[in-house]
């Protein structure tokens, strides 16, 4: 009646070809210690991670401190010049290194999507060990999440940063004079255009390179030589150089003026803005400041900060002057200051 | 909690193992054959207790074990079909079945790389998926007993009468007794009283294993889960076997009637017919399963999505399951229990489900 | 594949067999579970519910039953077999 | 020849009816300042964020510090006895309570969702004040980054705190000595059960609540009443009760007893966890701790404790022993001693 | 870069506004045809140089501008398809159509909404797209005058080629040239003078242009739109009319000939044939656009997604922009330029387009 | 709609119209388009790229002419109407 056959053929499980973040891994169990203990405190051979504590314990720091938080969404993940990696530690220590502090502890907080390479995650964390390494900040503490596929674009990552503030301070925008200098540190708008054209398929050859980098050697060499002179310092990140300068004219309200021409920009992001109708003045950076110094000073600047090979095209770029009609005016062709405007939303590729 | 607590009792329960260590003059073997009763002896620390009393050892009964790997294969191959093609299937499932390896991985490792996988407490609650994303093609893996059957006809019902067109069964379900007596019918069995599936028989009653008892002459005691239900059992059997007794009773007598649940099973009789079906460990097992009727083929995503070519299924070698499925052995018999394989890297699908032997063994056996 | 769990019938949310529903008690939450199987079941009555729907109404005399044999096991140690 | 018509009928645009986060809110233009100043600063009034500079500067702080990070991913944003803005606050929070430091300034990092609307996040943040004003910490920083649809999952909050370690700090797990006795501040798996019920559309009434508080005065009650007979204590987050008994006892080398009786659990979590299969014990709580103390202090630690309303329910639960062959045991019907197993992964409603 | 740099040299370009200004005795008013140009006057301090001399006024040639809200209602219902039926739809566009408001919102708000939208730098990529997707109906947003033309006719022709049955286009292609005579008609014309579109010359060439030239004895020269190619065209402009000349002449030889592009336009007339088309402000423009023929008529999205019911339009009345595009009046006359109406919080589409004039007027204008 | 770069040709990937393709080089970078319109275009000649499709070949004398008569212009401020 019943011809139930009896060979032994068992269910196992076939692993898969490459192992990836399950949801599992992000819900306090075994899975979870295993991959902080076996890929994340390994490569980041951190010892207050180690501890796997719910917070890391820091000695005492002299003197007032300057603390700051941003989010890595950036996506690919890998684009040519760095990784999320990379940029999340070189993002938060160039914001501490332009308030200017000296950055000294980070925390480290991953989002992960399921599904997303083991493998993808070791090379960005081993990313994250060097460049923490290359600049000097420790990582102390750690976070990591997993939510399901199609929640989140592969990985989001966290760092916040404290540093200690050394003097003297740079006073900041608001403290802008009539007459101050403004020094852009390196030709503009990379960093956008290298993850834009990496993002949108463009294939652009060769790939436009991002300059995500530290700033922490130029501030030094800046601060070193300039002393009270130095105004302000500001990575110009997001809205690029352009969003900067609006900034600093509402904080010191203050028209700056710049001039087009003197406005470094490397030939294959020229060539990528021209092609998709972007302006690299409104484009990101992320390894570029914006700097604004005494009137006179620029010229040591300039020199302390040629002498480094990532600052090595730095330009002087305008002047701050009474205010005007326009926050922001940029020269052209005509010699004639126009309005320069605010950037609005992502740059997109254009064809008008 | 009503019905739960009281039979959650350690006083009565130990007042029980006494019983059943007074009876006992040989070391009986019992085998319960729902995962259920597994989960309920060693998470309560009753097969613990009971040591050197009777021997009690492990059946078929988890119907995520027994899930035929080619069933996963299909479902997993379902709910990648939006990522190929234009059909954007969401493939609804028991959690129960998400960790359960099929030839490439479990549907945990799908969603990981891309499937659509959701995790329903109901089968009803996919149809209202359905009705809630006309874009979609919601299929249901309908895996399970005939404790479970009743729902998912209920929700092919209810999709027929809303007139949901985009919601179909991936029908799974298999049927215990079968396997019961293809176990007796092992060369190898060691079986000597049944602990019968509380609710297995809450739906089918027990007045079919009476012939099975006449046949092969062992005590079959239908019971609960909870440890009194359990030990109830345990003893009923245990007194049955010291005098010589072979008999169908009744130990979860508040749930399970000797017909069982007259409209449960019509409406599975009208949605379903049985089937022979291939289950893990086992082979094919000659009316082990169900599968949907002439008249509610058209809710079946086999022949809704009839152009998914099976893939060969990868059938690996090394672990005991299908002994362990059989109860020819006790989990950490097998080489791999506890080291190669546990919950989180799981070689077998009993180290998987909640009520799969290995894994009930590897969360709750005091060594 | 068998977790059933007993609750206590509320109140009913649609009356009509196929697809009747009742909100149905466990200990502190409620949960609208179909009735399609239990057509027996009433307001107050308990049942056992498995993924959703109700696969039997709970008989409070034979729920008893257990601990009346503890009773006689108290007693004589003995043990009925007919239940 | 062209028939073209003069009437004037003008392109303009109509505004959507709920205004919704756009990725421009996250280019760093006008938009995005709008988007900061007006919503995220006007709600939660912190002056460094007013400031908007790249890093708030903070006054010097004596003595050693905590830091700890985490990420917010909860799903659904709202759920029944909290929000994702209350709990990112309390989660950073608890982590410094429970390390021994007093809770001093919070960043706040935003990971919005293009599309989700505007006045969620006003919701959320206003959460975030309030919760943070109740706890006393202050936001110093924040950062808000904006992703495509479908890039995530609406909002995801990273906070990241600072506090100063307060003498005499418990001094951890590691110190746990046989004898210590276990106490778990309320009853158990209260927010895994609420956000998975809430999550999952289960549609249980009345909808189980989370315990999503502040743990701030209940460690200052115990510090002060207890001393250095305070172990450790941590908030049972991720993995539950049962999880941090399983590091706890990787730290210490010991075995925990814990007795199944003895362990609080709300009736609504325990009909839930009934039906969906569940073990409260290894679901997540967002405002509940577990403490070890000294042989023979639980008495007044759980007096300190219960004069607290948010920790009335304290609970002794069990004892740490001498290493046995399980590290963590749990007694339940026959009081013999069994293994609790470590959670594996997400907890999932199951019919088995 | 070659063919850039050199036609941005200051020095030339005020010896070329010298020359304009030497040559003008009346403040002649010229239209600057298309967007591009008036980005190039606006963006490089052109037209502030000018003042005083030609008065500069905007043309409809913006396509983003002048395309009909009707079909971006429509390219927004497709792009939410996914959302309430199983066509999964994912609707390409170029980047500069991501802003214009439809009747409810632009194409950013339904992204925003959950909308499938995705920009493309080109037609070609979005029939890359689709072979990459097979799962998904890839439908391009054809868009712009007749330059653009050329690149999704190919696009139709590389579909076909290449057998991608899952791309259409939604075609809402403008011809320039009917538009222009509108203008000439209009009894508010103001127009003295056109800047011809260089890049639409390129594709079309400018001998269409003299029967328009001896019927409304106006100079129409071609321009380039780097800052010597339009002041070339401005002083050709000038002393044409200063000299009572009405010629068509042609200040970007570089790139554009008499007979225009042939190979260009024999690939637009296999694929496209002329039609009428509403144009935004213009109302219904005879011959103003191009549709697929019948050949190509199987890669019209608005017949492979016929059951879309249109929406009825929302006209809404406050901008002034049929008057911007008609050269009427210039951006800062309308009283909401600059108050209700920024880039931020477009109210008509001549602010959104970065080669829309109110736009223009916004970012480069000096008050 | 009509932002159209010079590029120069560096090399054909694919010659056979109608989708013949070559790489176009634009300052520091160089991307792969369309040459269906521009049969006549050879590697080293400049295009006017538009969508990712050459729409024109730049005639590098005419290119010339606008710096003839800015030349002339100097001279004697003349214009001369014929190209
Ligand atoms: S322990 Fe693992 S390998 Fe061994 S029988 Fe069980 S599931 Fe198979
Ligand atoms: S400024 Fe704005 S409202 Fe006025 S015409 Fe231009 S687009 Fe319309
Ligand atoms: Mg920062
Ligand atoms: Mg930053
Ligand atoms: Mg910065
Ligand atoms: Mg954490
Ligand atoms: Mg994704
Ligand atoms: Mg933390
Ligand atoms: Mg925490
Ligand atoms: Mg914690
Ligand atoms: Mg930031
Ligand atoms: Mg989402």
């Amino acid at each position: 009646m019943n011809q139930t056959s009896w060979e032994l053929h068992c269910p196992v499980a076939v692993n898969n070809d490459s192992p990836r973040v399950m949801l599992a891994h992000g819900e306090g169990g075994r899975m979870m210690r295993k991959l902080i203990r076996e890929t994340i405190v390994d490569i980041l051979s951190s010892e207050s991670l180690a501890e796997m504590d719910d917070a890391a314990r820091l000695p005492a720091i002299d003197g007032p401190l300057a603390m700051t938080t941003d989010s890595f969404v950036v996506s690919p993940l890998f684009f040519p010049g760095g990784d999320i990696g990379s940029l999340c530690v070189y993002g938060t220590v160039n914001d501490l290194a332009v308030s200017g502090a000296k950055p000294l502890y980070l925390t480290l907080s991953l989002i992960l999507e399921e599904g997303l390479p083991i493998a993808v995650l070791q090379e960005v964390l081993q990313s994250v060990a060097r460049a923490a390494n290359q600049t000097g900040i420790k990582i102390v503490a750690g976070d990591t999440k997993v939510v399901p596929r199609g929640a989140a674009d592969g990985l989001f990552i966290n760092t916040t940063g404290i540093g200690e503030l050394v003097d003297p301070v740079p006073p900041g925008p608001q403290a802008l004079c009539e007459g101050d200098e403004l020094i852009v540190t390196g030709p503009v708008g990379r960093h956008g255009i290298a993850v834009l054209c990496a993002r949108e398929e463009l294939a652009l050859q060769p790939a436009p390179t991002s300059d995500c980098g530290s700033l922490v050697a130029a501030t030094m060499q800046l601060r070193h030589r300039l002393g009270t002179r130095l105004r302000t310092m500001r990575d110009a990140t997001r809205g690029g150089v352009g969003a900067v300068l609006h900034e600093w004219s509402e904080s010191s309200g203050l028209t700056l003026a710049v001039n087009e021409k003197d406005i470094p920009v490397s030939p294959d992001v020229r060539g990528a803005s021209e092609l998709l109708g972007l302006d690299p003045i409104h484009i990101a950076n992320e390894g570029t400041m914006l700097i604004a110094v005494e009137s006179g000073a620029s010229e040591d600047a300039l020199e302390a900060l040629r002498s480094l090979p990532e600052t090595q095209y730095s330009a002087k770029i305008g002047t701050a002057i009474t205010r005007q009609a326009t926050p922001v005016t940029i020269t052209r062709m005509f010699g004639r200051p126009q309005p320069l405007d605010q950037p609005q939303g992502a740059p997109q590729p254009r064809i008008c | 909690m009503k019905y739960l607590d009281e039979y959650r009792d350690p006083a009565s329960a130990k007042k029980l193992v006494e019983a059943i260590r007074r009876q006992v003059t040989r070391p009986w073997t019992l085998m319960e054959v729902c995962g259920g009763q597994t989960h309920g002896l060693l998470r309560n620390g009753i097969e613990a207790e009971l040591q050197g009393t009777v021997e009690l050892i492990h059946g078929p009964g988890c119907p995520v074990c027994v899930t035929a790997m080619e069933s996963i294969d299909f479902a997993q191959q379902l709910a990648m079909l939006h990522t190929t093609s234009t059909n954007n299937v969401v493939l609804a499932s028991f959690g129960d079945m998400m960790r359960v390896p099929g030839s490439h991985g479990s549907l945990l490792d799908t969603k990981a790389n891309g499937g659509n996988v959701k995790t329903v407490y109901s089968p009803l609650d996919a149809v209202e998926l359905a009705k809630r994303h006309p874009e979609k093609q919601v299929v249901f893996f309908a895996v399970g007993f005939e404790t479970t059957a009743p729902a998912t006809a209920l929700a092919v019902k209810q999709a027929a009468n809303d007139g949901i067109h985009n919601f179909s069964l991936l029908v799974s379900h298999v049927r215990v007794q079968p396997a019961m007596e293809a176990l007796l019918q092992s060369p190898h069995n060691r079986v000597q009283a049944f602990l019968a599936a509380g609710h297995v028989c809450a739906v089918m009653g027990y007045e079919s294993y009476e012939p099975m008892v006449e046949r092969y002459r062992l005590p079959i005691v239908v019971t609960g889960f909870e440890p009194l239900d359990l030990l109830e059992g345990i003893l009923n059997c245990v007194r049955q076997l010291e005098q010589g007794e072979a008999r169908v009773d009744n130990a979860y007598s508040r749930g399970v009637s000797r017909q069982g649940n007259q409209a449960a099973q019509d409406i599975v009789r009208e949605v379903y017919e049985v089937c022979d079906r291939p289950w893990r460990g086992f082979g094919i097992v000659t009316n082990g399963g169900l599968q949907l009727n002439q008249d509610w083929r058209h809710f079946d995503a086999r022949s809704r999505f009839d152009f998914i070519r099976s893939l060969p299924v990868i059938e690996p070698a090394e672990c005991e399951s299908a002994h362990v499925l059989a109860g020819r052995i006790k989990p950490p018999e097998c080489a791999a229990f506890g080291k190669a394989c546990t919950p989180d890297a799981p070689m077998g699908a009993p180290m998987v489900s909640s009520e799969g032997a290995c894994a009930a063994y590897y969360k709750w056996h005091t060594p | 594949m068998c977790l059933g769990i007993p609750g206590k019938v509320v109140q009913f949310t649609q009356q009509e067999t196929p697809f009747a529903k009742a909100e149905i008690e466990f200990d502190g939450v409620r949960r609208v579970c179909h009735m399609a199987c239990v057509p027996e079941a009433e307001v107050g009555d308990y049942v056992i519910v498995h993924a959703g729907i109700a696969i039997s109404r709970i008989d409070a005399d034979e729920a008893q039953r257990v601990f009346q044999e503890l009773a006689k096991l108290d007693d004589d140690d003995g043990w009925k077999d007919e239940p």
